[in-house]
Formats: structure tokens, sequence, C-alpha cells
């Protein structure tokens, strides 16, 4: 337990001290979300009707181009095999490490979102579906990827790679998670979706860790 | 303390070493030598548990290590090529973390650790503001912090000046008369007075 | 003819000649295929080993 | 984590006794296959009745459904490998996982291509966003992003452990994925009328059915064990066996 929480403070301190690393996923959520408007229509029934989805694809991508810089650093200067070499877990590391990766990408692309809901005409009743949602379902999303960073940390080109490997896995996520915020639009309760959400998250909570723990002591050792 | 028994290590269907046996008793040093690609750096993760595609065995205090690895693991200290140091933390951010990682890292304080390598006064200064040399003696501070039996060191020597080089060798020297083992690499010789070195060739 | 009149009937498939038809060859083409690579791959290793080995025995 | 297991089990992991097993055994799963094969798509396409709802269309039944089936198996093979693989050290179930791979995802090619030309005579379009044709996509995606894996690693064992362990993060993921995209799919187009369920399909229907599916199935084992074999002998090529293979093949 101790060893986790160094690993999220060492690991929010990291991120402090290069502050891009938090900024440029927020960003390209912004920046993709803007796109919107110019390439359908900068119009309110337009665009409120293709929000929900815009929103979520536009945070799991932002989710995933950040995932793929996770294991990067540590790979090259050698934290990893340092952990592997130590008595410690790497089964609590990778916990840690998706726990804090989650909280500057998917928690700030949530609190984010609510003025980009606003930007594309989301009706205000949806908003509330629209935090929960990416709150739910963004963790899973960072586990789930954490997968697939794992797996390519040590290949040369690993960026379009892991897009490959883990995009399939995102869409019951994505369909969920829109799913949502289309409920909030159409004043639906939304409760069921995000018990949904949150067993996705619980599976993923249970065993996601492994997988990220072999991927990675497979990736180390060459 | 550590015996190894017919080790084999076979890499892109190249047999980097076969058959190779040798043991390490309490206070000695081995140093391992070859060329480039001969297979030092393999030997050694291979001996960390790093790498798995080996044959043979490796028994640490006559158990077998891969039975005990993490008891292996708590009682072994490793310094590789890249020592795990993050350049934007600071000298003593990433001593903790090594800490953090290593509980046997309790031998005295941080401070009193830098200050040995050279780096007293340069605490908090992120360690891509230093020198070559300096990040270099960040990842070796660790040293002066260990209490484990067994040191194992991947070309520990390279970006140190003369004077850090021979400081480096006085520590592993005094490791070995406390009790410890050190196994490591280097292309610098390494002239000890006494029977404490050992040598192996992964030429032959 | 089991459920057709004629072979010619058999073809038309009841005006829906495209699609069965498309469908099957598309399945015969990828049938085909895996044979096929199968077969290639077997080549290259035989051809591949081969040489090394005469480039062995040159060298011995 | 060390499970024993029967003899026979061990031996397995042995590649020369495998290659030589399924040496015997493949042209047996040919022969199998070509008649199996040939029974059904004759009696497919010339002896079973018309449907009474979609005609002749219907017929691509006995090439789609069995090519849906063999990849979902197809998967669940790699992923069993992988895992026997991974707990047993055991390199013969990566290379069996690993030849799967190709076979599986033509066999969704075949599901795709077939599924979208039949919803052309039934819904009007040439792809829709069905439910089984929508999961069938995403199954080819894993299929291509595995694929992609293998070849992505220059050291052949970790390519083996790395796509071991997406199979088994896929196979956890696929009964998810199905489930949520019917689930979408109601959503979306509530009561559509779907390919290839029908309330009661008379034997003179399904047995074809059953024969291509066991052909399908010979087909896929043939090819899976001459890939097989030629991975074995490629992997094992410093070793003596492999060597007089060589020696006689010439």
């Amino acid at each position: 337990m101790n060893f986790l929480l160094a690993t999220i403070r060492r690991e929010l301190l990291l991120a402090f001290r290069n502050r891009s690393e938090i900024i440029n996923p927020l960003a390209f959520f912004v920046i993709v979300i803007a796109l919107f408007p110019l390439a359908v229509s900068p119009e309110a029934s337009v665009l409120a009707n293709i929000a929900p989805g815009i929103l979520w694809v536009a945070a799991l991508l932002a989710t995933l181009l950040s995932l793929e810089s996770l294991f990067k650093q540590d790979f090259e200067d050698g934290s990893l095999e340092q952990i592997m070499v130590s008595p410690q877990s790497l089964l609590l590391l990778s916990i840690g490490k998706v726990i804090s990766h989650w909280l500057i990408s998917g928690f700030l692309l949530a609190l984010l979102s609510p003025l980009l809901g606003i930007m594309l005409f989301l009706p205000p009743i949806a908003i509330g579906a629209l935090v929960s949602s990416l709150l739910l379902g963004t963790p899973t999303l960072s586990l789930i990827g954490a997968i697939g960073a794992g797996l390519t940390v040590g290949l040369r080109k690993g960026g379009m790679l892991i897009s490959l490997l883990v995009l399939p896995l995102y869409m019951p996520v994505l369909i969920f998670g829109a799913g949502t915020v289309q409920a909030g639009v159409m004043g639906l309760p939304i409760g069921g979706y995000l018990a949904i959400l949150g067993a996705m998250l619980v599976l993923s909570l249970m065993l996601a860790p492994f997988a990220i723990a072999a991927a990675l002591r497979l990736s180390i050792r060459g | 303390m550590l015996s190894v028994l017919n080790l084999a290590c076979e890499r892109d269907n190249r047999m980097l070493f076969n058959q190779l046996n040798f043991s390490l008793a309490v206070g000695e040093i081995l140093q391992i030598e070859g060329q480039n690609g001969s297979g030092k750096t393999s030997l050694l993760r291979i001996l960390c548990g790093l790498a798995t595609s080996f044959e043979g065995e490796i028994h640490w205090q006559d158990l077998n290590v891969q039975d005990k690895l993490s008891t292996y693991l708590a009682s072994i200290l490793y310094v590789g090529h890249h020592p795990g140091i993050k350049s934007s933390l600071t000298a003593e951010e990433n001593l903790r973390w090594m800490q953090q990682l290593h509980p046997h890292l309790n031998k005295g304080s941080i401070s009193e650790a830098l200050q040995k390598v050279g780096l007293y006064g340069y605490e908090d200064v992120p360690c891509y503001a230093l020198s070559a040399g300096q990040q270099r003696r960040v990842g070796l501070a660790r040293l002066y912090l260990s209490n484990h039996p067994l040191w194992i060191l991947d070309e520990p020597f390279t970006a140190l000046d003369k004077r850090g080089v021979m400081e480096k060798e006085q520590l592993i020297v005094e490791h070995a008369t406390q009790g410890g083992c050190v196994i490591l690499t280097t292309h610098h010789d390494f002239e000890l007075p006494d029977q404490r070195l050992r040598k192996i060739n992964l030429d032959q | 003819m089991g459920y057709f009149n004629s072979f010619s009937d058999f073809l038309n498939m009841g005006g829906h000649a495209l699609y069965v038809w498309l469908s099957y060859a598309i399945t015969l083409v990828l049938f085909l295929y895996n044979l096929l690579s199968l077969w290639l791959k077997k080549r290259a290793f035989f051809t591949q080993a081969k040489r090394q080995l005469k480039r062995e025995q040159r060298l011995s | 984590m060390k499970i024993t297991m029967p003899r026979w089990f061990y031996q397995l992991a042995s590649p020369k006794w495998c290659y030589d097993i399924l040496g015997m055994l493949s042209p047996w799963l040919g022969l199998a296959a070509l008649i199996l094969l040939s029974v059904g798509v004759v009696w497919g396409l010339v002896f079973a009745p018309p449907d009474y709802q979609q005609g002749n269309s219907y017929r691509i039944i006995y090439i789609h459904v069995p090519s849906a089936i063999l990849a979902q198996s197809c998967f669940m093979l790699m992923a069993v490998a992988g895992a026997i693989g991974m707990i047993w050290k055991m390199k013969v179930a990566h290379i069996v996982a690993k030849s799967a791979a190709p076979i599986g995802a033509s066999m969704t090619i075949i599901a795709l291509s077939t599924g979208a030309i039949w919803g052309k005579p039934t819904w009007g379009a040439w792809w829709v966003w069905d439910a089984r044709l929508t999961s069938m996509l995403i199954l080819f995606f894993l299929y291509i992003g595995i694929i992609a894996l293998y070849s992505a690693f220059e050291n052949k064992a970790s390519g083996d452990q790395a796509a071991a362990i997406l199979s088994l993060v896929g196979i956890v993921n696929i009964p998810i994925i199905k489930y949520s995209v019917e689930w979408w799919n109601t959503l979306h187009q509530p009561a559509s009328f779907t390919l290839t369920k029908k309330p009661a399909m008379p034997p003179e229907m399904w047995l074809p059915l059953l024969v291509m599916v066991l052909g399908y199935y010979c087909f896929f084992a043939f090819v899976l064990i001459g890939r097989t074999r030629i991975e074995l002998l490629e992997r094992e090529q410093k070793s003596g066996w492999v060597s007089a293979i060589i020696n006689e093949a010439r």
C-alpha cells in the first residue's frame, strides 16, 4: 500500500514537473472538438445531435494518445528495470501508474467536458450524464490502454500499433459511455448505464493489472 | 554465496556462453571480461533475474534463485547502463524513490551519500541540469546507502573522472571487506593488491 | 436437379445469382488463398534451408 | 503454478513428436475437408429447399455461418493455446496460436463479405450496421492487432508471449463486445430482421449446414496443421531431426 501511494506521488510529481504531459491531452481534446463545427456544421441542432458521440470519441482518443508515453520514459531510463530487480511488485506499480495516468488525463478531461458540451450545444440536463460517464468510463480506458502500452513499450514503432491493439477493446466502453450521454439528452434515467460502466471498471480493475504487469515483464526481458 | 551451474545463453541463434560454472564466496569481487557482444551484459541481466532465456541454475545461499526470487531480489543491488534516474527529479528525489524500491538502501542518510559522491549542494537541482559525469554519480550514490550483500554493476566506471573511479574502487573493496560480494564488468584495469579479485573471460 | 428445373434456372438462383455466386466466389478465393499461402510458406522454408545447408557444407 | 498433467501432454511439448503426429493426421483431415465441403456445397446449393421469405439468397448461409463460427472458435483456440504456452512454457502451443491467427482472420473476412453481400437482397444495402456484422468487424480488428503484434517483435519468443497476453485480454472482451453491440443495435434499430435467426429450420436446411460446419473445421485443422509444421521446422532449424527432413526433401 505504501509502495502504491509512493508510486502515485512520484508519478504526479513527474507530471507536474513536465507540465506539457498534463496539458497536451487536454489541448488535444479541445482542438478535436473544435474541428467538428468546422467540418460538419455550426448549427446548434446538428451539433447537439452528434455531441454525445463526438465528446466521447475525442476523450477516448485523447486518453489513447497520452497512453503511448505511459511506460516509454521508464523503459528507456532504466526505471522499469530497477523495479524488476527490486523486491517490490510490478503489479502495484502498474496500478499506481494507471491511477496517476487517469488523474492527469481522464479525470481532467471529465472536469473540462462541461465547457465543451456547452460549446456543442449539449442540453444542460445532459451535462451531468457527460461528466459522470467520463468519470466512470475513462479509468477503464486507462486500464485497458496500459496493457497495449506495456506490450509495445519495447518496440521502436509502437505508436500506431498501440491504437490498433487497444481501439477494438475500447468499443464497449464507447458504446455505453456515449449511450449514457444520449440517454441524458433524452431525459431518460442514466443509472443503468452508469452501473454497466461501473461493472466494466470493476472487471478491468481486477484483471487488467495482471495483464499490464505480464506485458511489462515481457517487454523488459526483451 | 552465489554459485552458477552450467549456465548457457543463446541469443539470435548464437551461443553467447556455454557451460559456465563459477561460485562466489563472501568478500570476493568478480570481474567479467570479454569483447563487445560477448554477453557480459546478458550474463549480468540473467544473474539479476532480468532475463529468463537461459539454461542452467543459479543458487544463492544454496537455494535455487528461481524458487526464491523475491528473497534473492531483496539481497541484490543492480546498476545497469541506464540506472533508472529521472532527469526531471532532483538527486535527492531520485534516491528517495530508490529507497522505496529497495528497503535495504538504509545505510546512512541520502545527504551523506550525495556528499560522498561530491554532489553536496546539488540536492535540489533537477538531474537534467547536471553534467553527464554528475548524473552518473547520482546513479552510483545508491551504493553508499546499500546494505545489500551482492552488488551487480554493469560498467560502473564509465563517464567518471579519475578521482571518481578511485573512490568507487575503494567503495567496492570496502564492500567486499565488510562481507559483501561484487560482480562487475569494466574495460578499466582493476588492479587490487589482495586476493579478493577473480576474473572470468567470456571470450574463451 | 434438386429444387431447380434446369441448369440455367440453377445459375439464375431465383434472381439472386449475383449475390449467391459472388459470395461463393469470394469464399472459394479465400480458401484457395489459405492453401496457396501454406504451399508458398513450405516452399520458402525448404529453399532457404537448402541454401543454408549448402553454405554450411561449403564452409566445412 | 506447476500442475501435473498426463504424459501425452508433455509429449506435445516435443517438437519432433508433434511434427510426426500432425503429419500423420494431416492427409486424413484434408480428405475429410474435401469430401464434407463438396457434399455440403452441392447439398446446400442444389438440394436444399429455398427459403419461403428470402428465396435462394439464403443459400449464402452455408458459407456465412460456418465461417462466423470458425472465426470465433479460432480466437478461442488462440487464447487457450496462448494460455497453455504461458503457463507450461510450451513452445508448440505458441506456434499453434501463431499459425491460427491468419486463418482466423481470413474466416472473418469470409464472414464479413458474405454477410455484407447477403445484406443487399435482404436489407437493400451492401453494408448494414447489424449487430452480428458489427461484432464480426470488431473481431476482425482484434485479429489484425494480434497479427501486427506478432510481426512487430523481432524476438519470436517475446512476440508469442505478447500475442498470448493480447488474445487472453481479447477473449475476456469478446462476450462484452458482443453484448454491448447487441444492446447498441436494439437501441438504434428496434426489431430489426436478423439474417440467420430462424424460428425453426427444417432438417433438409440445417443438415447441409451441419455438414458445411464440419467441413470448415476439417479445412481449418488441415491448414492449421500445415502452417504449424512449417513453423516448427523454422524454429527448430538447428536441431538434427530438421536437418534430416531437409536432406530428405531435396
